[in-house]
């Protein structure tokens, strides 16, 4: 076991998956979101910087990277600057367990699933501390409320993580792929747990319809009101890249992750996981703004004894069947 | 030699960021340091070959009671800033009382000599932890859930402004 | 086997520390730095920032917390059930019934209690 | 040099000793919490290592290290109600500050 081999390969395997994650993640889906919601509202989407406007997220890039950064005057500089660190490193973290192909995947943990729950539980914090860190009344609330937000949508995600580990009897997103092989895709099998972890997953990452903590019509800025320039972009990288990462898990656990007929497998995951991505903004541009009491009603007294009573179910149907 | 290696760095790491969770003079910076903590126990579980355990100890501690200890300082006199004395007045007995601890902790555990086994872990163990705790551990399984259940409510009835 | 997954887990968070701080290191770099006293006031919609942040919440957001925290740590015992079950047959079954009865009361009480009240 | 049982207990065993460090020197309830919690991380420490080399046929260690990470959750949420309560009533987080008994 060669180590300083192993640890060449990991820094360069980690190299690339965060260019093509920041690259494809956040500047095309920045673009790709603002092309959708042109579309959905029947105007058109960034045009003028590039072809067909592909260069703006570029533009948007390198305007950030040359733009001050001021730190309020009663700020926290350590946490102040380190919050956004941890937002985007937990968003990036995802993607260690997902399986573009059957050999594509960075490493096939054991417990691929709880490690990617734990990744998603970790952003909390990073919210929590920028949003006390920046010292100003809205981001403090603004960080409370969109924590509050998140980690009341953590139960519903791990209920349906759960039910889905027990219809394939593994954690390791590698075995739950191929147990749909033979079982066929979870999300005939497992509807309500697609359900709930849609769901989860929209509020999760902090959007329309559940994107009060930031809402512009609420608190300024919600927990960034305090952060500029690229201190703000990487809050904004890390919530795309969590997004896609729900997205991608979710083809993993309910579409059957590579599999597909004709094209190679990679294809296939890509199409399935902008299949999802584009639920996602389409969602965005379609449904209101629900308030904080009816979007935590929702979770607690609707998603979570649903996901329980759903793993009961699921559990007595295997057993006894 | 990659292990020790591995083992020096994440018990570095955790020892130096509990030292700072135990010195800091801003509340918030404290629980902030106890996440990196809680990191390089997760790191020293994986060497351990306890898998599930460091992925539980990532979930619960690094998501949940951090979030939780955070909630709790902004809701009290942490939010307002205030720079307050935060050690009371016994610290140097404490810090003698502690060196003493840590000192007769470290002599009994050099001298005593630890049964070793023979036999070796297996490597992944989630799939063992489930076995062990329905089969033979049935009875700590369902004491936890009691357990979960009082605590819950008697948090509740603490916390809540009588109405 | 194991050490190497997680040598994996190790790296990707050190270079995703690295590569989250690149730009920041580069705006360091180039980005101008003039902070006058009026720029770096707290925004709070054009006011001049009065009072200190903190203002006193009441204690619904640590209930909603306290509540998580528990239903986090039943998680625990569901995902080792949740890829067992199926070899152990009908007693794992109904053992983890009553481990999410019990549970499901703590909500019931929870939801009755007013903790989940957002108001 | 391979790395043994007691490197285990050591690293423990100091991580212990600050836990204990915090409980006794520090005026902020929370605080307080926050040594306890390394407390319980140390001792997690140990039951996992001797879980490994002490007895490793069985995952008794491994199962009682999450009963004792449940066990710390519980402790800190009604920890904190207290806090929370305490703050309430007596405005104060401070231990040394919260002396007076209801007359």
């Amino acid at each position: 076991m060669n180590w300083g081999l192993e640890i060449a390969k990991a820094v360069g395997l980690a190299v690339v998956m965060f260019t093509f994650l920041a690259v494809v993640g956040a500047m095309f889906g920045v673009l790709l979101e603002r092309k959708i919601g042109g579309w959905i509202q029947s105007r058109l989407g960034p045009k003028h910087v590039g072809p067909q406007g592909l260069l703006q997220t570029i533009a948007d890039t390198v305007k950030l990277l040359q733009k001050e950064h001021i730190t309020p005057r009663a700020a926290d500089v350590a946490i102040f600057n380190t919050a956004p660190l941890i937002v985007a490193v937990a968003g990036l973290m995802d993607w260690i367990v997902i399986p573009f192909g059957p050999t594509l995947i960075v490493r096939d943990l054991n417990i691929g699933v709880v490690f990617f729950a734990a990744m998603a539980s970790l952003t909390v914090v990073g919210i929590l501390v920028g949003g006390f860190a920046s010292n100003n009344k809205y981001s403090l609330l603004g960080g409370l409320r969109s924590a509050s937000q998140m980690i009341s949508y953590e139960l519903p995600l791990a209920m349906a993580l759960v039910a889905v580990a027990m219809q394939a009897g593994t954690l390791s997103t590698l075995g739950i792929v191929n147990a749909q092989a033979q079982r066929g895709w979870f999300v005939f099998l497992q509807f309500p747990a697609f359900v709930i972890f849609l769901i989860a997953a929209t509020a999760e990452v902090n959007r329309v319809p559940f994107d009060l903590p930031e809402a512009e019509s609420e608190l300024v800025a919600g927990y960034f009101s305090e952060y500029t320039g690229m201190r703000f972009a990487l809050f904004q990288l890390g919530e795309y890249a969590e997004m896609f990462a729900m997205a991608a898990m979710a083809t993993t656990l309910f579409l059957g992750g590579w599999r597909g007929p004709l094209l190679p497998p990679v294809i296939w995951f890509l199409l399935k996981m902008y299949l999802i991505v584009f639920f996602l903004m389409w969602t965005r541009w379609t449904f209101p703004r629900l308030r904080l009491d009816q979007l935590l009603n929702l979770s607690w007294k609707l998603l979570l004894p649903a996901g329980l009573i759903w793993i009961l179910i699921t559990g007595f149907f295997i057993t006894f069947f | 030699m990659g292990e020790l290696a591995a083992f020096i760095i994440l018990s570095a790491i955790t020892l130096v960021s509990a030292v700072v969770v135990v010195t800091s003079r801003n509340i918030v910076r404290s629980a902030l340091s106890l996440v990196p903590t809680f990191f390089g126990v997760t790191g020293l579980y994986i060497l351990l070959q306890a898998e599930f355990v460091a992925g539980i100890q990532v979930l619960i501690y690094a998501g949940a009671i951090t979030v939780l200890i955070l909630f709790v300082i902004m809701l009290t006199e942490g939010g307002t800033g205030l720079r307050v004395r935060q050690t009371n007045e016994q610290v140097p007995l404490s810090i003698l009382a502690a060196a003493v601890v840590a000192v007769l902790l470290i002599g009994v555990l050099a001298q005593t000599p630890w049964p070793r086994a023979t036999e070796s872990l297996p490597q992944y163990t989630a799939s063992g932890i489930g076995e062990a705790l329905l089969t033979n551990l049935v009875l700590v399984f369902e004491v936890t859930s009691l357990v979960l259940l009082v605590a819950l409510m008697g948090a509740i009835i603490v916390a809540r402004r009588e109405r | 086997m194991l050490l190497l997954d997680w040598l994996y887990v190790g790296v990707f968070a050190v270079v995703g520390l690295g590569m989250a701080a690149l730009p920041l290191a580069i705006v360091w770099a180039l980005a101008p730095r003039a902070p006058y006293p009026q720029k770096r006031l707290t925004y709070e919609s054009g006011v001049v920032p009065f009072g200190q942040a903190w203002a006193q919440f009441n204690v619904r957001y640590y209930l909603f917390g306290l509540v998580f925290v528990i239903f986090d740590v039943e998680v625990i015992y569901l995902y080792p059930w949740a890829i067992v079950f199926q070899r152990l047959g009908k007693f794992a079954f109904v053992e983890m019934l009553i481990f999410l009865v019990i549970l499901l009361l703590g909500l019931a009480y929870a939801w009755r209690k007013g903790a989940l009240e957002w108001a | 040099m391979q790395v043994g049982l007691t490197h285990y207990l050591v690293v423990s065993a100091l991580l212990f000793c600050l836990g204990l460090y915090a409980m006794l020197s520090r005026r902020n309830a929370v605080a307080i919490l926050m040594g306890i919690e390394l407390m319980l991380n140390a001792s997690n420490i140990n039951l996992v290592a001797f879980n490994k080399y002490v007895a490793p046929a069985a995952l008794n260690g491994q199962v009682f290290a999450l009963v004792v990470i449940t066990l710390a959750a519980c402790e800190a949420g009604v920890g904190l109600a207290l806090v929370m309560a305490a703050y309430r009533n007596l405005e104060t987080v401070h231990v040394d500050e919260i002396n007076v008994m209801k007359w």
